[in-house]
């Protein structure tokens, strides 16, 4: 195996931040709803409201790193963000390179179609066309089923596989029931519906290896905010379904 | 604990960097064969007496030139559907890269016709070749021959740029690197394992075209000019 | 396009005139060349003689007066200009070779393309002529591995190619030192003993004496004064005198 | 997410136009520098400094920029240096223009004709006097106009910093779009943009080069 | 780097042998100049001339046999190349003045920069050595302000201004016409009355004879003939008599 290790020497990860009195969060802002920019060019969407509540319940400054889906993960192994919070699914493979929280939401995906198209399971998908987010657990789920005769479509991120079905060069999308609803808001002529539920996945609060401390914390603070009920009621504002009713607090 | 390099568990997905490889060069191939008709009708099209034509081809040059290519194939890809017409991401990017590279190819041919001597072109209509004739035999391929240098670092150049087809849903080299950076979440191997095969690639063309310089011109073989 | 035009000539201009803007180049130039006759056109620079030369081949449009080439009407708009070409054999200066082609891709590109000849016959055709200008080894070379006279027997070999009834010089060895100069003055003295029909600009005197039938001295755009070779020992004009004075002084 | 575009949408654009050109005339002045650093490695008389920069030109011209920009930002920070998005930018820009303009630049010093040099030499001038006082004033002039051309080049190529983290003009136009999904509007604004800042650029090199071609030097005596 | 080598000769050339690839263009060629002597070698086009030229002030290294100039051997690896090119003066045929310096930069540069000579001595200088060619009044023009004639004269004096022991010419001359030709001829002539050694290649024969004090004539790479300048007029060779016969036919 060849292995190269570059040099750790850091001090404890947690205590770093409460000393800057500052937290960076590294997070996609071109992913609605989770990250995305409001009519003003304010960052708003599920994880930034995540990130701010945590941010204030631990009483730091809060700096978004921005980043694109595919320089997530080298943001925090760099140390250049402390925590990623960008629609992290949970991933046994994924688990390898970075730690993950507890989980503090869910993501429900399903396929969802152009509401005139006649599907209704995955026999009636042979041969056609669906769009996903590169990489994403979608794109692996649907990647692995090798004996449905799917064709997919990949696209950099949901918004331009949003695009793609917006302007008609996908029927078909595998992605959360949020943003299949969202398609015929911008185009009624192609309005989407979710026709084939696809899986559920974990989202975590993804850190590097090696701190123990801090991920104690999070999952502390994720535990304390489902209880109390405020991570659903994010997560319902921008999803407009509810997480799971373990989840409800 | 720092950050450990695993290449193995990357490399071990190398079929899907080859296919991704294999796609690449595809889009490379189709886009210049597309892409160098169309630019030397554009070059040609410029020195036209008709001044629509004319200006038609330079507004398309200049237009192509000056805006990025990634913006160019979401016009491509996004406008075609918008009106209805829904082609595979692979007939696009080829569409779009051969659009951009022709653009590129139209000035640099420019150049090499405008390096032709006035006394060549005499000298043949005193032979009493035909328009096209002169065309063919006095203007394109010594010009070709002048250009081809330029030529063809304009297509390794689109070669490279290709990578931004992985916008549009086609899985060539870097859309393959991407699925698998965030499936594995080792970018870092990822992206050095693509730029070993960019390099790679890069060289492959260069030795295809000096290969191709060899065959096609004769002279060059001959008197020893390096390519 | 043949015309129906009663003239022996091969070449007759009539009153030709032409300007480039406001500077009058030609300005009622007058001559005929019969068949087999070789014309000698001197002057000094900038007198008109390129100009002239030009516009028999039609490199130049005339503002006025009549050229009839080969019973071509050169002067009129629509005068069929590879019909005129294929009769009408020019070389310049510089010798325009085709750089990124041989010797005999050079001169088989004409007669092949033009003349629709079969490209067997046409390299027959190119040893021909290049043992004419004595350049049979060079057949395979590219023009770049010749030296000037070399490049310039090969573009006389490419025009005689096309099988012309005329051959039209300008300056054709100005550019080249005294050897090569001779080189390919010989080769223009064969073609005149073969009987070619020749109009040739040149600055050299003595060649122009001792090859031309007849000698056209052009001074600021107007034949000054025309006769046989011996108008250059015995000159009627103080022009032509000064003229033929200055340039021996120069050799 | 939805909505129509509004001022505060073009605000943002125009905030990422700005980081463009920012970004632009960092990428010029560290890859001029550097490029000519490499143009004179190219040129040099000692054959490993020869070979080293055509190396360096090889690799850096075969690998695409998003790479070597991913790269230059995580890779040196993973070996640690910890650079500012800024920095690693201008770094990774820097590599890459001065490979191409480096390249760019050999083929002028290289174009000024052989005679200059040998006259040069025949003063019993040194290598650097020749190369400063008479091979290099004149490279300069010619290369004036494809330098400014390809200022173009860089121009549009600072749209990938988005990797690092940057929100130029192009990643600006994206996050806009991905909470408009507006696409041929927005993109067609950002082509205007990007059009509107590269093409008085290409024309003014078209200019230098059309006037050079007329020859010469149009140096007024000073 | 003067070294010790007993000779009274400015110039040496002992048994000078250079190739090119496989073309042999210098084939033991052995010839001596003297202080204040003027030396001019002449031959045919490709004999070697420009190359053995080129070898005296080494912008070419031999391949065999020994220079010596100025007390610097050339031929040795290690030789002093800048002592040596301070000690020479070399002018071609393409002037190669500096055309973004004017004259009078063009002619301080060395001397500045070489002898680190005070700018304002320099200036001095070039106002000296630009009235030895006539032109002063030229000192602020850029070169492409200046006929070929003027351009020429001013590469000269660009080479005076280094005080060489020894100055080489390569047809200086043969890109200008027989005016301007007559111009340079005049500078070279009162350079060699003021006892300036010389080297030069020429092709005008008038002027070889009237100026040279021996004639080197080369022929493929070798010293065919050499003697005093009537050897123009009463060749000994068959070579020599044929290049002069046909040298005075071009003229
Ligand atoms: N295409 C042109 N446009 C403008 N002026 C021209 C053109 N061609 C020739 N002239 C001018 O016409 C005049 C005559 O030119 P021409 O070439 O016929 O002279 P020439 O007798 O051949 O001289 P030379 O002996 O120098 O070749 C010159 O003043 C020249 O500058
Ligand atoms: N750098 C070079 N590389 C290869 N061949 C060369 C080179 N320089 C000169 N030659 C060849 O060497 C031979 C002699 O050249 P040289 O220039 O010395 O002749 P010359 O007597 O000066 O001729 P000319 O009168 O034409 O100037 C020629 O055949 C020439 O082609
Ligand atoms: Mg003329
Ligand atoms: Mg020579």
């Amino acid at each position: 195996l060849f292995m190269l290790a570059v040099q750790p020497v850091r001090a404890d990860l947690l205590d770093s931040i409460m000393q800057a009195k500052k937290i960076r969060i590294s997070t996609d802002l071109a992913i609605p709803p989770s990250g995305m920019m409001d009519a003003s060019m304010k960052a708003t969407g599920s994880d930034v409201e995540v990130a701010q509540l945590l941010a204030k319940d631990w009483g730091l400054e809060l700096e978004f790193i921005q980043t694109t889906g595919a320089t997530r993960i080298p943001n925090v192994l760099t140390g250049k963000a402390d925590i990623i919070i960008s629609t992290l699914s949970v991933t046994a493979e994924r688990a390898k390179v970075i730690d993950f929280s507890k989980r503090y939401a869910t993501l429900q995906s399903d396929i969802g179609c152009l509401k005139s198209l006649n599907v209704k399971d995955w026999a009636d998908l042979k041969d056609k066309t669906v769009g996903v987010a590169r990489g994403t657990t979608q794109d692996t789920t649907l990647s692995n089923m090798k004996d449905k005769e799917l064709k997919i479509a990949r696209y950099d991120d949901d918004a331009t596989e949003v695009t793609a079905a917006v302007s008609g060069q996908v029927d078909c999308v595998g992605t959360s029931a949020t943003i299949i609803n969202q398609i015929g808001v911008k185009n009624p002529a192609r309005t989407f519906e979710s026709k084939i539920p696809l899986a559920t996945f974990d989202l975590a609060v993804g850190l590097k290896k090696g701190e123990p401390r801090l991920m104690e914390k999070l999952n502390a603070w994720i535990a304390e905010n489902i209880k109390n009920g405020k991570l659903n009621a994010i997560y319902k504002k921008f999803h407009g379904v509810e997480l799971p009713t373990d989840m409800r607090g | 604990m720092g950050i450990e390099l695993d290449f193995p568990a990357v490399l071990e997905r190398w079929p899907s960097f080859l296919d991704g490889a294999i796609l690449t060069l595809e889009l490379a191939f189709f886009a210049t064969v597309l892409g160098a008709a169309l630019g030397t009708l554009a070059a040609v099209g410029r020195r036209s007496h008709s001044s629509l034509i004319a200006r038609a081809c330079k507004v398309y040059v200049e237009a192509i030139r000056n805006t990025p290519l990634l913006v160019q194939i979401f016009l491509v890809y996004f406008g075609l559907a918008s009106i209805g017409l829904k082609f595979s991401a692979f007939t696009v990017a080829v569409a779009a890269l051969t659009i951009n590279v022709g653009a590129y190819t139209a000035e640099i041919m420019r150049a090499g016709f405008d390096a032709i001597p006035g006394g060549q072109l005499e000298a043949a209509e005193g032979l009493a070749l035909s328009r096209l004739q002169i065309y063919w035999h006095i203007i394109l391929l010594p010009a070709v021959e002048r250009v081809y240098p330029a030529l063809t670092s304009q297509f390794v150049l689109l070669m490279l740029a290709s990578s931004v087809c992985s916008q549009i849903s086609a899985e060539e080299l870097t859309a393959v690197a991407n699925y698998i950076q965030s499936d594995t979440y080792r970018a870092f191997e990822t992206y050095i394992i693509i730029a070993v095969l960019y390099i790679f690639l890069s060289l492959v063309m260069r030795a295809g075209f000096w290969g191709l310089g060899f065959v096609l011109f004769p002279r060059r073989r001959r008197l020893g000019t390096p390519l | 396009m043949q015309q129906d035009i009663p003239s022996a000539s091969i070449v007759s201009l009539r009153d030709v005139q032409k300007s480039f803007g406001s500077l009058k180049v030609l300005d009622g130039v007058s001559f005929t060349v019969e068949r087999g006759e070789v014309l000698a056109i001197i002057g000094r620079s900038g007198s008109g003689k390129s100009t002239a030369l030009r516009c028999i081949d039609r490199f130049e449009r005339v503002d006025h007066g009549e050229i009839i080439v080969c019973g071509h009407r050169v002067d009129s708009p629509d005068v069929n200009l590879r019909a005129l070409r294929q009769d009408v054999g020019i070389v310049f200066q510089s010798y325009n070779l085709f750089p990124h082609l041989t010797i005999e891709q050079n001169i088989t590109l004409a007669p092949c393309s033009v003349k629709r000849m079969a490209l067997s016959q046409a390299k027959d055709l190119a040893r021909k002529v290049l043992a004419q200008v004595g350049l049979e080894e060079k057949l395979h070379a590219y023009p770049e591995q010749l030296s000037g006279g070399q490049q310039q027997r090969a573009a006389i070999a490419r025009s005689l190619a096309m099988q012309p009834k005329v051959m039209l010089f300008d300056e054709v060895t100005s550019a080249l030192d005294p050897e090569l100069t001779v080189e390919v003055q010989k080769v223009i003295e064969r073609l005149a003993a073969d009987g070619m029909t020749m109009v040739m600009v040149t600055h050299e005197m003595g060649f122009a004496k001792s090859i031309a039938d007849r000698i056209v001295f052009m001074h600021r755009g107007k034949v000054h004064e025309t006769g046989p070779a011996s108008i250059l020992t015995s000159p009627t004009t103080p022009e032509l005198a000064q003229f033929v004075g200055t340039a021996d002084l120069k050799s | 997410m939805g909505g129509h575009l509004n001022i505060n949408h073009l605000l943002f654009l125009g905030h990422g136009a700005l980081w463009t050109i920012g970004l632009s005339l960092i990428a010029l002045g560290g890859g001029g520098v550097a490029g000519f650093v490499i143009a004179l490695a190219r040129v040099s008389s000692l054959k490993s400094v020869r070979l080293l920069s055509a190396i360096y030109v090889q690799l850096i011209q075969g690998t695409p920029l998003l790479v070597i920009l991913f790269l230059g930002y995580f890779g040196l920070a993973a070996v640690g240096f910890q650079l500012s998005p800024l920095a690693a930018a201008g770094a990774s820009l820097t590599l890459y223009v001065a490979a191409y303009l480096g390249e760019i630049w050999r083929g002028c010093i290289e174009s000024v004709p052989k005679p200059q040099w040998e006259a040069a030499e025949g003063l019993a001038l040194s290598r650097t006097q020749r190369m400063m006082k008479v091979i290099l004033p004149q490279a300069i002039r010619i290369a004036t106009p494809p330098t400014v051309g390809f200022m173009v080049q860089i121009i549009k190529n600072t749209s990938l910093a988005s990797v690092v983290g940057f929100v130029e003009l192009m990643r600006s136009g994206q996050i806009v779009n991905n909470s408009l999904f507006e696409p041929f509007a927005i993109y067609a604004i950002i082509a205007v943009v990007y059009f509107a800042m590269c093409y008085p650029i290409s024309l003014y090199s078209q200019r230098l080069e059309r006037r050079m071609g007329r020859g010469k030097f149009n140096l007024a005596p000073a």
